[in-house]
């Protein structure tokens, strides 16, 4: 094998390269969503307020009567919100003006594409099925309300008044009813066709020949296509659709994306940290105990410098002792002898 | 050049990267500050005594 | 002394670097949707860029400045328009800032804006103590104040004929056209055409740019007249451009039309066309419409003067047959027509029929013979041997044998059958379509009254019964829909457009109770 | 031992009956709330407002001040700041009784109180943040516990034990460094998926660092809080001198003043990062601005000058304001800045019996804590184990 250097490192590069682009294109890739799902498109231009929509809802799911009766004008006087007595509610958007037809849009949850509720829930009681619409599963759910805190779209509701079985309540796209091959309530009971149920693959064809159709009358957007990843739901009309009370401009990014990558630092904390903490704990360790040794060592030092001391003290007070008695025995000596001069001298005065 | 930063600036991120170094170096003020009368003052805890 | 020395600076050093930050970044507020500039803010800008951009020059320096003119009036103090403004030799007002007349290039005239606002503002602040901005992100970047929104104003017919009167019929006190020859400015008898069509919406070397032109010589004119203690028009910003002062301005009830030897009516026809020749009755028209440029967009020459039967480039690549038959357009003849249709009554029935225009309506229009006479403008003598297009003639006794009244049992089960007053509605829908003669004339044909709802089909056949296309079902791929939604959408649509009443129980009443006591 | 003695010697004092009257409408609430009438009787919860006080105090504040525990455990046992070791063990008394209290008003919110346990023996949603946290939080409490235990086992002279706990310090401090960085941002998180109801300035893509730094100063100030109260109220059970209890505040001061400082520059950060300057002039930006100069900058400055000047008061005030900041910014996150599009009929606020409970839990806390600090060795050392861990 006769690999030039060059060679063999462009090859290294081109492998490099190619391994990441096959990751790159890993991280992004997008799962299409289910595709035969069943979904709604809701016309705003057809829609004219007529409220037959609440009703069957509350029919098809048990609910009580609408608390403002159908044909009630004033019931527009103030937006309302789903709650847990109303699945879905129309709402005024823009009064009749000159010659403009007032505009309602009908509200309920969207059953999203990448639901948040589904992503937010600690228990999984939320579950986007293949058929479209998102199903909650009471039997689970422990009631921290997550999921109405994160909807952007305002969508769900909670039984507060519950004691023991509270449930978070929403449309449920009449699931039982597509099942058995119908369609949902609200859209079999609308007398404007503004509701059509389809396969959603089929509803967006069908908004873009309306729009396609009439472009002066529809605005060149199908809401509910790819806000926020999409939504089962859509809407089509003429009004602006942030007045119609949507997130006009909103990003094609499911929001449940901002989480999940959020909570891929997660394991990072949890295989960093030991390894860190512990380096930092065997630093700080080390340093006490270098501390520790230094202080032992000075202390035997002293030590030692100390009996040192004391020897040399001794010592010397012993040789001052000793060079004393010399001194002494010396003196004795000088003193001896000198008595004995003295003595001797005396003698010989005497002899 | 004069154009180049101009147009560093008018970005958003990159207005963050003069904006943080900015407050890297306003950091160092704020700790000499906050540490000056450290070195004239014993009677901060000491390390070895327990 | 260093201990507070460095507090102040450790205090102040994050302010700093805020102020400084808020100080040099683009204004983020001039990030956003650009606000609307009210009528008496002016945008200065250094040379000619499109109004609606977005007021910067030179995408990274600093936005351009929103001049609150009643501020400065008002802190100025006196009503003198040549404190700021010039006047040239023959009295016209020339707009912007004296100091800047003909100052030229951009980099001069930023200078020179410069100079004279900020000297201004110095002096002002010297002499009267007053906050006059001198900071560059004070003026630049400010937001434009409120006020009412900035519209322009349209100079329509009954404005028009006062002026007229006012100028003693004198056309050439305003009309004006450039001789080559003479090397000036004059007038020449039917010649007259819009401002708009010479002077651009920017300025040119050799021509003063719209909205310079019109200042110049409208509040030219009304400050020479003002000063001549003669009546006279606004000289402010708002006397023009707000919808509430115009609304102030006298109209006349019915202007006569203007006469620029314009042919009463003519004949429209095309070499080698195919289809019958239009009589166009063009004094008809001139009355209808506000100013003649709302047909005549760009010159007041006709139409195939600049539009050709291929995509010649002097019509904007608009073909002849296009610019009379763009349903779109707001300047072509179907495109005026159609919105006519969608206009009050009408809308009950057009706002659903989107294919305009029908295909019976074409020989309303196109009634002459297919080879034209050789002259194609006719003298009114030739107009009378020509047939009179039919108008909408009276519901026949056989039309009264209408079904007066239909029973729709739809919704059997919840309601009693709505009953739908039949013959009641095609009267209404004749007195309406009566009342207008554009509608008496595309509805010659008392059928076409029909279609309104009885759609799709050929006109004049008996109608068939709705539910012979739309079923119960109705079909999703073309967009059908089934009986119960067809019957709703037909009689609520139009209801909805006309503002009628549209409760349920308007046209259902429920179903009997079994048992009454 | 003359506790019990005293304990029932004094047992009608103002203090007591005070609070003895709080916990009986509290508990008269509790039965309310859990057996009659639920949470639509005795809370103000919506639909659009899910999440009230017992979820933006309760819990989001309770768990950033009972940051101080795992905060000083790192700091002396990871980081060899040994000198702070008689506040470790307040620190985490304060921090197992604040997770208990909690995970009791979370009890309150949770519409399914019962079945508490089921993210972990149900289904669990490892997609959910809330899982994180609530992960997170259930572990770190068993880590509290086990670091609390030596104090309670030194008590009851379970000696065998007692040592076994010692020797996992470090394992154990590690651990509740761990998960305290995880949830203390995972509350953070939970937000990160309402960038549409969120106000901007409080919105932040950084929201996760926001919270855990400001937990971290939250904490500091916690302990410099409670360590005065117990310094105070509780003289006769503390150790360390008044010298050395102030040399050990001032400390704590510098640390505060820096985590401060951080975290107002990150929140500037913040504020750059999407260019949300222009929201500062709005209403709810002076409220911002509020908490961000009046809750933050001030205590830092107040902070820095206590530090420099060995001004205890300072520090004090300093701290204070720190918890309060702390608690405003999570109410603001989770109640004032949410929903802020809606109109003023729409908002939330809390109704009285709310107010109740939450002020019940804080009761008993201080009952346990008080409790806890008379009986076993939190404030001072244990003769038999001075000097270990």
């Amino acid at each position: 094998m006769t690999i030039s250097r060059r060679g063999f490192l462009g090859g290294l590069a081109a492998g490099t390269l190619a391994a990441g682009t096959a990751a790159a294109s890993a991280g992004v890739k997008k799962l299409p969503g289910w595709p035969d799902s069943y979904g709604l498109l809701h016309d705003t231009n057809l829609c004219v307020g007529c409220r037959r929509c609440e009703e069957a809802c509350k029919r098809v799911n048990g609910l009580p009567e609408p608390a403002v009766p159908l044909g009630d004008e004033s019931v527009f006087d103030k937006m309302r919100r789903t709650s847990k007595d109303d699945y879905t509610v129309v709402n005024r958007y823009r009064r009749a003006d000159g010659g403009r037809p007032a505009v309602y849009r009908k509200h309920q949850c969207m059953h999203c594409q990448d639901p948040c509720c589904a992503s937010v829930c600690f228990v999984q009681a939320f579950e986007k099925t293949p058929q479209g619409p998102v199903l909650y599963h009471p039997e689970r759910c422990v009631g921290c309300r997550y999921c109405v805190m994160a909807c952007p779209y305002y969508a769900l509701a909670y039984e507060y008044e519950q004691v023991w079985t509270p449930r978070v309540v929403r449309c449920t796209m009449c699931y039982p009813r597509i099942k058995k091959g119908q369609q949902p309530g609200c859209a079999e009971a609308c007398p404007m066709g503004a509701i059509t149920f389809g396969r959603r693959s089929d509803l967006l064809k069908l908004a873009r020949q309306r729009i396609r159709k009439q472009p002066d009358r529809y605005i060149d957007h199908i809401y509910g296509e790819h806000e926020f990843g999409g939504t089962s739901w859509l809407t089509i009309g003429g009004t602006p659709f942030g007045e119609l009370g949507l997130h006009e401009g909103a990003v094609p990014t499911p929001l449940p994306e901002i989480g999940s990558s959020y909570l891929s630092v997660v394991p990072l904390v949890i295989t960093i940290y030991p390894g860190l903490l512990a380096g930092f704990y065997a630093f700080s360790r080390r340093r006490e105990q270098l501390s520790r040794k230094e202080t032992r060592e000075a202390v035997a030092a002293a030590l030692e410098r100390a009996r040192q001391e004391a020897e040399n003290k001794l010592q010397a007070a012993a040789e001052k002792a000793k060079k004393e008695k010399e001194k002494a025995v010396a003196q004795a000596v000088k003193k001896a002898v000198e008595e004995a001069k003295k003595q001797a001298g005396q003698t010989g005065q005497e002899a | 050049m004069y154009h180049v930063l101009q147009e560093f600036m008018t970005a958003t991120k990159g207005m963050c990267y003069v904006l943080s170094f900015g407050l890297l170096v306003i950091f160092v003020p704020f700790w000499l500050f906050l540490s000056e009368r450290e070195k004239d003052d014993t009677s901060l805890p000491d390390k070895d005594e327990h | 002394m260093k201990s507070r020395g460095a507090t102040i600076a450790c205090l102040l050093s994050p302010g700093l670097a805020l102020a400084l930050l808020a100080g040099c970044g683009q204004p983020s507020h001039g990030r956003q949707q650009p606000a609307a500039v009210p009528a008496a803010t002016i945008t200065l800008r250094l040379a000619d860029e499109p109004a609606g951009a977005q007021p910067t020059y030179r995408q990274l320096e600093r936005p351009a400045v929103f001049f609150a003119h009643p501020a400065h009036l008002q802190a100025l103090g006196d009503k003198d328009c040549r404190r700021c403004h010039a006047v040239d030799d023959q009295g016209r007002f020339l707009p912007g800032l004296k100091q800047l007349v003909g100052v030229k290039g951009r980099r001069a005239r930023e200078q020179a804006y410069h100079r004279v606002c900020i000297d201004c503002h110095r002096q002002q602040a010297r002499q009267k103590g007053k906050a006059a901005p001198v900071l560059c992100g004070q003026c630049h970047g400010a937001p434009p104040g409120r006020g009412p929104a900035w519209s322009a104003i349209r100079f329509d017919l009954s404005l028009h004929q006062r002026h007229l009167l006012a100028m003693d019929g004198k056309c050439e006190r305003c009309h004006h056209v450039y001789d080559e020859k003479l090397k000036k400015l004059v007038w020449k008898k039917n010649t007259e055409s819009a401002c708009r069509d010479c002077h651009g919406r920017y300025r040119r070397p050799e021509k003063t740019s719209l909205a310079d032109a019109s200042h110049a010589a409208c509040v030219g004119c009304h400050l020479r007249r003002l000063a001549g203690k003669r009546s006279a028009g606004p000289v402010d910003c708002l006397g023009c451009h707000t919808a509430g002062r115009r609304a102030g301005i006298k109209r006349l009830e019915k202007p006569p039309p203007l006469e620029r030897g314009q042919a009463e009516r003519m004949l429209i026809c095309q070499e080698g066309a195919k289809t019958g020749a239009v009589f166009f009755e063009h004094r008809n028209h001139e009355t209808r419409v506000a100013a003649c440029h709302q047909c005549h967009h760009r010159t007041m020459n006709k139409c195939s003067t600049c539009h050709r039967r291929s995509e010649a480039d002097q019509g904007g690549g608009v073909t002849l047959e296009r610019a009379y038959h763009d349903s779109r357009s707001a300047v072509s003849c179907v495109g005026c027509h159609r919105r006519q249709a969608e206009e009050g009554d009408c809308r009950g029935c057009h706002f659903r029929l989107v294919q305009l225009p029908a295909q019976h309506s074409c020989p309303q229009c196109h009634q002459a013979p297919i080879q034209p006479p050789s002259r194609p403008q006719l003298a009114g003598t030739d107009y009378v041997g020509v047939a009179v297009r039919p108008l909408l003639g009276p519901l026949s006794e056989d039309r009264q044998q209408l079904p007066e009244r239909i029973e729709i049992k739809v919704l059997a089960a919840a309601y009693r059958p709505a009953v739908f007053p039949h013959l009641k509605i095609v009267k209404r829908l004749d007195e309406v379509v009566r009342r207008s003669s554009l509608a008496s004339v595309f509805h010659g044909r008392v059928e076409t009254l029909c279609s309104g709802c009885h759609h799709h089909q050929p006109l004049g056949a008996r109608p068939a019964p709705c539910r012979s296309c739309h079923d119960n079902r109705g079909s999703r791929q073309q967009d059908r829909p089934s009986l119960y939604t067809a019957y709703h959408r037909q009689c609520v649509g139009c209801h909805q457009q006309l503002r009628l009443k549209q409760g349920c129980n308007d046209c259902h009443r429920p179903a009997a109770k079994e048992v009454s006591p | 031992m003359s506790q019990p003695a005293t304990a029932t010697g004094k047992l009608l004092t103002p203090f007591n009956l005070i609070t003895a009257a709080i916990l009986a409408v509290g508990g008269v609430i509790t039965v309310l709330r859990f057996f009659v009438s639920g949470l639509a009787g005795t809370t103000n919860l919506t639909d659009t407002y899910p999440w009230g006080l017992w979820i933006g105090f309760d819990v989001m504040s309770g768990v950033a001040l009972a940051a101080g525990g795992f905060v000083i455990s790192s700091a002396v046992y990871l980081f060899g700041m040994k000198e702070y070791k008689p506040l470790v063990r307040p620190a985490i008394l304060t921090g197992f009784l604040g997770y208990s209290l909690v995970v009791v008003g979370l009890l309150y919110d949770l519409g399914r109180w019962y079945r508490l346990p089921y993210p972990f023996v149900v289904k669990p949603g490892p997609t959910s943040m809330l899982f994180e946290v609530g992960l997170c939080v259930a572990l770190y409490l068993t880590t509290l516990a086990i670091e609390f235990s030596p104090a309670a086992l030194e008590w009851l002279g379970w000696k065998r034990l007692r040592q076994l706990v010692g020797s996992l310090t470090i394992a154990l401090t590690i651990l509740g460094l761990i998960l305290s960085t995880m949830h203390q941002s995972s509350l953070g998180a939970l937000f990160l998926i309402t960038p549409t109801k969120l106000h901007p300035l409080w919105y932040s893509s950084h929201l996760p660092v926001h919270f855990f730094i400001s937990a971290v100063a939250g904490g500091l100030g916690m302990i410099i809080i409670e360590s005065a109260l117990s310094h105070r109220v509780f003289h006769d059970q503390v150790e360390i001198s008044g010298e050395r209890f102030s040399q050990l505040t001032v400390g704590l001061a510098k640390a505060a003043a820096v985590t401060l400082a951080v975290y107002l520059a990150v929140k500037v950060i913040g504020i750059a990062m999407d260019d949300k300057w222009h929201w500062l002039a709005s209403g709810y930006g002076g409220w911002y601005l509020v908490e961000m100069l009046g809750f933050v900058a001030l205590p830092c400055f107040l902070f820095v000058i206590g530090y420099r000047e060995r001004r205890l008061g300072a520090i004090r005030v300093a701290a204070v304001l720190t918890v309060l900041g702390i608690v405003l910014n999570r109410l603001n996150v989770a109640i004032f800045a949410f929903n802020w599009q809606l109109p003023a009929a729409e908002r939330y606020f809390p109704s009285w019996m709310e107010l109740w409970v939450t002020v019940s839990i804080v009761t008993a806390g201080v009952w346990i804590f008080r409790f806890i600090v008379k009986r076993m060795p939190i404030l001072h050392e244990h003769p038999e184990w001075r000097g270990q861990h």
